[in-house]
């Protein structure tokens, strides 16, 4: 209890004190500071772990320093001088023995959070807090929403296998849910993000990574590639919306009735080079089943979405070729 | 600070100046730099195994290693490396006799099996590429064919030296600087050696398995 | 530079005269045995592939370090000492960046590479 | 073999053609006239006072490791004020292109900037900070500081030295030609594969890149074995390595950075061009190849290159924090081991830098612990300086400002580091620019030692001392300038702000924007004030003359030569008999520096050849960018043409008689008599 008191104190603390440095920033602004799910709350706990172990030495080294600077300054005609002292075995212990400590303590926390935010296997989720909310939401974590991911030159695709659906610019997964994702890319490196609910995870042409989350507030959350991939990189940012599980049933059969198919063929086509200026969404039913096998095949058969000389600096005229 | 009384140093009985005059070793200090540059170019050569080490699976349906490399060829490039260092220590042992005539005799010797040496591994890749397996076709035909190459660039790179040095010993005898690049280049020459042992095992024999 | 040995003669240099026609020859004939038994390990399939694999590279090893030895004349003579300090400095760096790039990569490809399509 | 290209080629021009001159963009343009009527302002200038055959003797071709120090210097900081105004002018699109409201200019759907030319120039801002601007104000510290701590001559290799400097300029050429032939790259000073393959960069600016890094990394390269060298075979009798002062102890284990990891990248980068011109498949998706192969190569030389330039940095507090604390270090021996620890482990960290490729949690264990076993020895450090100033008399001059505000930016950029170090936080804020923030804090805590280093040593160099009114006003606008930039950039990390943005998406991040903008106007200021820091003080060079020992209080040898110092260094090579040399001798009195008597001194001639096979080095890479092929051999065999004649030149070197050392030393004895304690290196100013 008090542990757990002193946690919320320190997190709180660390919140303020960050949250005084942007005065001028809007209420929601620190989106790492304000997790809606496991793994980015994970993510966060671990962060203000850090900090505060890493405050507790720096915080007593620079009050030394600041106070052997004023108290020994030269016009200080009062501090002894000792102009031959430099060195000292008990010093030296100490110097050697505080960071050696504390690199021990933060390795240890490094290697808890390196399997509880494991983007492919996150143990945050098999803990019993978590488990228990997915349970009352009814979606046990056995029967996860699958969802493809797939990037472009400069576009999301989101691929729901299952259901076989897909939509450009926006992601919607119902709440409480754990979803799993795989992502490749059709082109170069990604990264896929959404702060408040994950964290980073690499998208690379002819490989798939993985990556799971699980969202607990109902929402529309921003999600973004944070890998630079051209001019058209500032562009790919997605809405990650979290709705309720009906509602996540509507939308896929609405989604469902889109008169756009996605073959493969079609993924050639939608694959061209695209600015998609302020995440316009687009909807595609009937999607090919394998179609991110074939996106990765094709990459590995050495296909390439060749970007157009001049495309970044004539942005405006490319767009109305490509349109 | 007692800066007012300064003492000479025949008066305080300390040497403060090496008015001797103790000079450095040109040659070991040369050699010494070259022999950093060895390493560093060592390091070339770890970087590109590495990345062999990565890419020699990802053959993308093209020719694997077992398919292009022979063993038994490499070998006869093996003999040819490792008899012209041979010849190259002949001619620093020469070197040790100062017998400028044996040094550039043995040097020739030597630049003669290099140059057999590169005849064989240009005859290797001419013959790759009139069968189509060219580094274009795959990640380890790519990094089979610059590893190989690197090595063979280094061996080109060496005869020209020689013939350099060739020259300047019959030019200016063993000064400071001729014995200094001598030596440098047995460093670069018995480095070869090192770094073929290495591409034979890794390449040839290991992509024979 | 001031040079100590203007007035020596250079071929007296300590360098020099640590070449050795028996170690030259011992080098040869030790490295290129070496060779020439992985090669005949080898073209037999004498063991299993992994068991050859291991034979070969310690072979190539005990050659490396041979030639650094008959060859280079590496040790920690006042004339070689700085030689052989900085390749111990650098024989580390060596393995690190094979050692750890290849770990890496077996790692991502498990995790990454999806089989059967043609990596 | 050769690639297909997008766009003409021709055998003579290769893919040269008018087109490729910007000429229909303003900024270009404007930046065009400035750089025709500043070099036309330097010509006019070096005509009218008649001293091109004075720049050629004692400059062009000069072997003399000090006035190639000063070269490297100020292309270095001619290269910081390029990327700082390409800071300036990123700073200001991100300020202009907040919100899909916001208008555009010049072209630009929103801001000034279309996202190709926003992309340029954070790659190239990168690229000349980190290997053009702050690389070589290290290396010219090291270039003229290293020698005269151990007591040398020159450096071991003067003509090497020479050619170093000489690929770096030319390297730093390439990247200023680029604004206005071609353009530059888009794909980060990192170069993120396979974004640099030919399909996703179809243009030049990757060639560019590629070239110039790799011409500039065979100079820092050639100057690592240099500096080695010279610190193992060139030390003063009784310089054991256990007195060797602390930078110099810096400057080996950097350079034995330097020595190793430069040519991982110079392979990374000859693997990317294979790519790129041949057709090669080693970080291209398709056909086997891997690009994460690119990025681990990269980073083997990345990470370490982060501690080659950080390793000298701390050398120079080092030196800095005893001197004007009027005590010697303390924990050498520590500081010694420390410096090693650190370029060692160095080397088993660089995979930190794509915690989130998905490469499983044991390697991103080993990594994030290695990573942060290097926060021991830097700890180590923090608190042996801080232990100096323990029972010390600190004097704050300028060069201790700096020491302290680098000091300060340590231990700031090592709360993040270690924060970054840790893959669960990493995950969050990995690509954001909260990391840009965190290595902006640690290249600025190099910065702070490399402006304490030229505070510093700049009497040295030149027998005066800067000017310490505006000098305090240059650090404490920089001061300000950081905090008013970075903290900014580190909260808008935590907003999730990713870095390389051209067109900002929220418009709720403006208000931090427009803060970083007026701490860039900061800088500015701070900019003048070093302008205006150099200028008076070389007007007032008169008043400000200073003796052998220009802070009364310094420690190592380098202090016990005439300031200026001559161009052969010590008149006759010190015999050094404890750890802080000069410190010892002022202690025992051994003040005066005159010998007993003179010898001959050996002498390395100058030569034009390191400029020349610099100026054919700049026409390889300019034909290699351009696919000019008959340039790329021409120049190629002209480079190996030029070192065999050097190698046949057997004039290299000369000697100052005796007698001509003893006349100059007088010379130089009376122009020193009018500089309080000028000649036996009496402290100039009474300390409390």
């Amino acid at each position: 209890m008090v542990r757990n008191n002193l946690w919320r104190a320190a997190r709180a603390l660390a919140a303020a004190s960050v949250l005084l440095l942007s005065g001028c920033v809007r209420k929601g602004g620190l989106v790492l500071l304000d997790p809606k799910g496991p793994i980015a709350a994970a993510e966060l706990h671990f962060t203000i772990l850090d900090v505060v172990i890493m405050l507790g030495i720096i915080v007593p080294t620079a009050i030394l320093v600041i106070w052997f600077m004023w108290h020994y300054r030269a016009t200080n005609r009062k501090a002894r001088y000792d102009g031959r002292w430099d060195h000292s075995y008990g010093i030296e212990v100490v110097v050697w023995g505080i960071p050696i400590l504390v690199v021990a303590v933060l390795s240890y926390f490094s290697y808890k959070g390196i399997f509880e935010v494991d983007p492919y296997n996150p143990r945050i989720l098999d803990k019993p807090h978590v488990t228990a909310a997915t349970a009352r939401a009814g979606a046990p974590a056995s029967r996860p929403v699958d969802v493809n991911v797939i990037t472009t030159d400069w576009q999301w695709l989101f691929v729901y296998p299952k259901l076989h659906i897909a939509s450009v610019d926006k992601l919607v997964v119902p709440v409480n849910t754990p979803v799993r994702f795989r992502l490749t890319s059709a082109t170069v490196d990604n990264a896929f993000m959404i702060p408040q609910l994950v964290g980073q995870i690499e998208i690379m042409p002819g490989m798939r990574t993985k990556q799971a989350l699980l969202a607990s507030h109902l929402g529309t959350y921003r999600g973004f590639s944070a890998e630079m991939s051209g001019p058209g990189f500032a562009w790919m940012q997605f809405h990650a919306d979290v709705v309720s599980a009906a509602h996540f049933r509507k939308w896929a059969a609405m989604v469902a009735k889109s008169p756009d198919h996605m073959t493969d063929g079609a993924f050639d086509a939608f694959a061209q080079p695209t600015f998609n200026l302020h995440e316009k969404s687009r909807y595609f039913s009937q999607v090919q089943p394998g179609l991110f096998r074939y996106v990765i095949h094709q990459v590995h058969m050495g296909k390439v979405f060749t970007t157009p000389l001049g495309a970044g600096e004539l942005m405006t005229a490319h767009m109305t070729r490509v349109q | 600070m007692s800066t007012q009384n300064t003492r000479t140093q025949s008066s305080a009985g300390v040497a403060l100046w090496d008015e001797g005059h103790h000079g450095h070793d040109v040659i070991s200090t040369r050699t010494f730099g070259f022999w950093l540059y060895m390493l560093s170019d060592a390091m070339i050569f770890a970087t590109l195994f590495a990345a062999y080490a990565v890419l020699a699976s990802h053959t993308a349906g093209g020719p694997a290693a077992q398919d292009i490399v022979h063993p038994w060829y490499a070998f006869g490039e093996t003999v040819l490396v490792f008899s012209s260092v041979l010849a190259f220590g002949f001619s620093v042992t020469a070197l040790k006799a100062a017998s400028r005539g044996g040094v550039i005799g043995w040097m020739a010797v030597a630049l003669l099996l290099g140059a057999g040496f590169l005849g064989m591994e240009i005859h290797e890749f001419a013959g790759l590429a009139m069968q189509g397996i060219v580094p274009a076709r795959s990640a380890f035909l790519s990094s089979y064919w610059v590893l190989v190459l690197t090595h063979g660039l280094h061996m080109a790179f060496g005869l020209i030296w020689m013939l350099v040095m060739m020259y300047q010993v019959a030019r200016y005898g063993f000064s400071t600087d001729v014995v200094a690049r001598l030596l440098s280049l047995k460093y670069f020459w018995f480095f070869q050696a090192v770094m073929w042992v290495c591409v034979f095992t890794v390449i040839y024999l290991h992509g024979a398995i | 530079m001031s040079d100590s040995h203007d007035h020596e003669n250079p071929v007296q240099h300590p360098e020099v005269q640590l070449a050795s026609r028996a170690g030259y020859v011992a080098g040869f004939i030790l490295t290129l045995g070496l060779m020439f038994t992985s090669l005949e390990l080898v073209t037999h399939h004498v063991w299993a592939p992994f068991k050859l694999m291991v034979a070969t590279s310690a072979a190539a090893l005990v050659a490396v370090i041979l030639q650094s030895y008959l060859l280079f004349r590496l040790d920690l003579s006042k004339a070689q000492r700085w030689n052989t300090f900085a390749l111990i400095i650098m024989i580390p760096l060596f393995v690190l960046i094979i050692a750890l790039t290849w770990w890496m990569f077996q790692s991502l490809g498990a995790r990454t590479m999806i089989h059967g399509m043609g990596m | 073999m050769l690639v297909h290209l997008q766009g003409p080629w021709s055998p003579l021009w290769g893919r040269l053609s008018l087109s490729e001159v910007p000429y229909h963009n303003m900024i270009v343009v404007g930046a065009f006239a400035f750089a025709i009527v500043l070099g036309a302002a330097i010509v006019g200038a070096v005509t009218y006072a008649g001293k091109w055959g004075y720049l050629w003797r004692e400059w062009l071709t000069t072997v003399d490791h000090k006035k190639i120090g000063v070269m490297y210097i100020l292309l270095g900081l001619v290269m910081l004020f390029r990327g700082f105004v390409d800071a300036l002018m990123m700073r200001t699109q991100q300020m202009m292109a907040a919100g899909p409201h916001a208008a555009g200019f010049l072209g630009a759907l929103h801001g000034y900037l279309p996202p190709s030319h926003f992309d340029q120039i954070y790659s190239a801002h990168g690229t000349i900070m980190i290997i053009l601007a702050v690389t070589p104000i290290l290396v010219g510290l090291m270039n003229i500081v290293v020698p005269l701590q151990v007591g040398a001559r020159d450096m071991a290799y003067p003509y090497l030295n020479a050619v170093g400097l000489w690929l770096t300029a030319m390297a730093a050429a390439l990247v200023m030609l680029s604004l206005f032939l071609g353009d530059f790259s888009h794909a980060g000073w990192v170069g993120l594969a396979p974004l640099t393959e030919l399909p996703y960069s179809p243009n030049v600016g990757v060639d560019y890149w590629m070239w110039a890094i790799q011409i500039s990394s065979v100079g820092t390269t050639l100057g690592s074995i240099n500096l080695i060298a010279t610190i193992v075979k060139m030390r003063a009798p009784g310089m054991t390595w256990g007195r060797l002062p602390i930078f110099t102890w810096t400057s080996l284990s950097t350079n034995i950075i330097a020595l190793s990891s430069f040519p991982v990248l110079a392979v990374a980068l000859f693997l990317l061009s294979f790519d790129r011109y041949l057709g090669t498949h080693f970080f291209t998706p398709g056909l086997g190849g891997d690009l994460m192969l690119y990025t681990n190569l990269f980073w083997i030389w990345g990470h370490p290159e982060v501690y080659f330039v950080v390793l000298p940095a701390f050398g120079i507090i080092s030196e800095i924090v005893p001197t004007f604390s009027e005590k010697p270090l303390f924990g050498y021996i520590t500081m010694v081991i420390a410096s090693m620890a650190i370029a060692g482990v160095s080397w088993s960290v660089w995979l930190h830098h794509f915690f989130t490729m998905g490469e499983g949690p044991a390697v991103s264990l080993y990594f994030s612990v290695a990573t942060m076993l290097v926060g021991i020895p830097t700890g180590v450090k923090v608190f042996n300086w801080a232990f100096t100033m323990y029972r010390a008399r600190i004097r704050y001059d300028v060069p201790m400002l700096w020491a302290i505000g680098a000091l300060a930016l340590l231990l700031t950029g090592g709360l993040t580091g270690m924060m970054l170090a840790i893959p669960a936080i990493n995950y969050t804020v990995h690509n954001s620019v909260f990391v840009v923030a965190h290595f902006h804090n640690m290249f600025l805590l190099i910065a702070f030692a490399a402006m304490g280093g030229i505070n510093y040593w700049w009497p040295k160099v030149f027998g005066y001392k800067l000017d310490e009114k505006t000098g305090r006003l240059v650090f404490w606008y920089w001061v300000a300038g950081t905090i008013v930039v970075f903290v900014p950039m580190y909260t808008l990390g935590f907003m999730g702000m990713t870095r390389r943005l051209d067109y900002v998406a929220h418009p709720s991040w403006l208000p931090l924007l427009q803060l970083e903008e007026a701490g860039i106007a900061l800088y500015c200021l701070a900019l003048y004030y070093q302008l205006k820091q150099i200028y008076v003080s070389i007007r007032d060079r008169a008043a400000n003359r200073v003796g052998a020992d220009a802070w009364g209080t310094s420690r190592s040898l380098e202090w016990m030569t005439l300031s200026p110092v001559p161009f052969y260094n010590f008149a006759v090579t010190p015999v050094v008999h404890a750890r802080d040399e000069w410190a010892w001798r002022r202690e025992h009195g051994y003040t005066n520096l005159r010998p007993s008597r003179y010898v001959d001194i050996h002498m390395p001639r100058n030569t034009a050849v390191p400029l020349v096979i610099g100026a054919l080095s700049f026409a390889l890479g300019f034909g290699l960018i351009w696919r000019i092929w008959w340039l790329t051999a021409l120049s190629l065999v002209g480079i190996v043409v030029a070192m065999i004649i050097r190698a046949g030149d057997t004039d290299t070197g000369y000697v100052i008689a005796a007698a001509d050392v003893e006349r100059m030393e007088k010379q130089a004895d009376l122009r020193a008599q009018t500089v309080p304690g000028g000649r036996t290196g009496q402290p100039i100013r009474a300390v409390p």
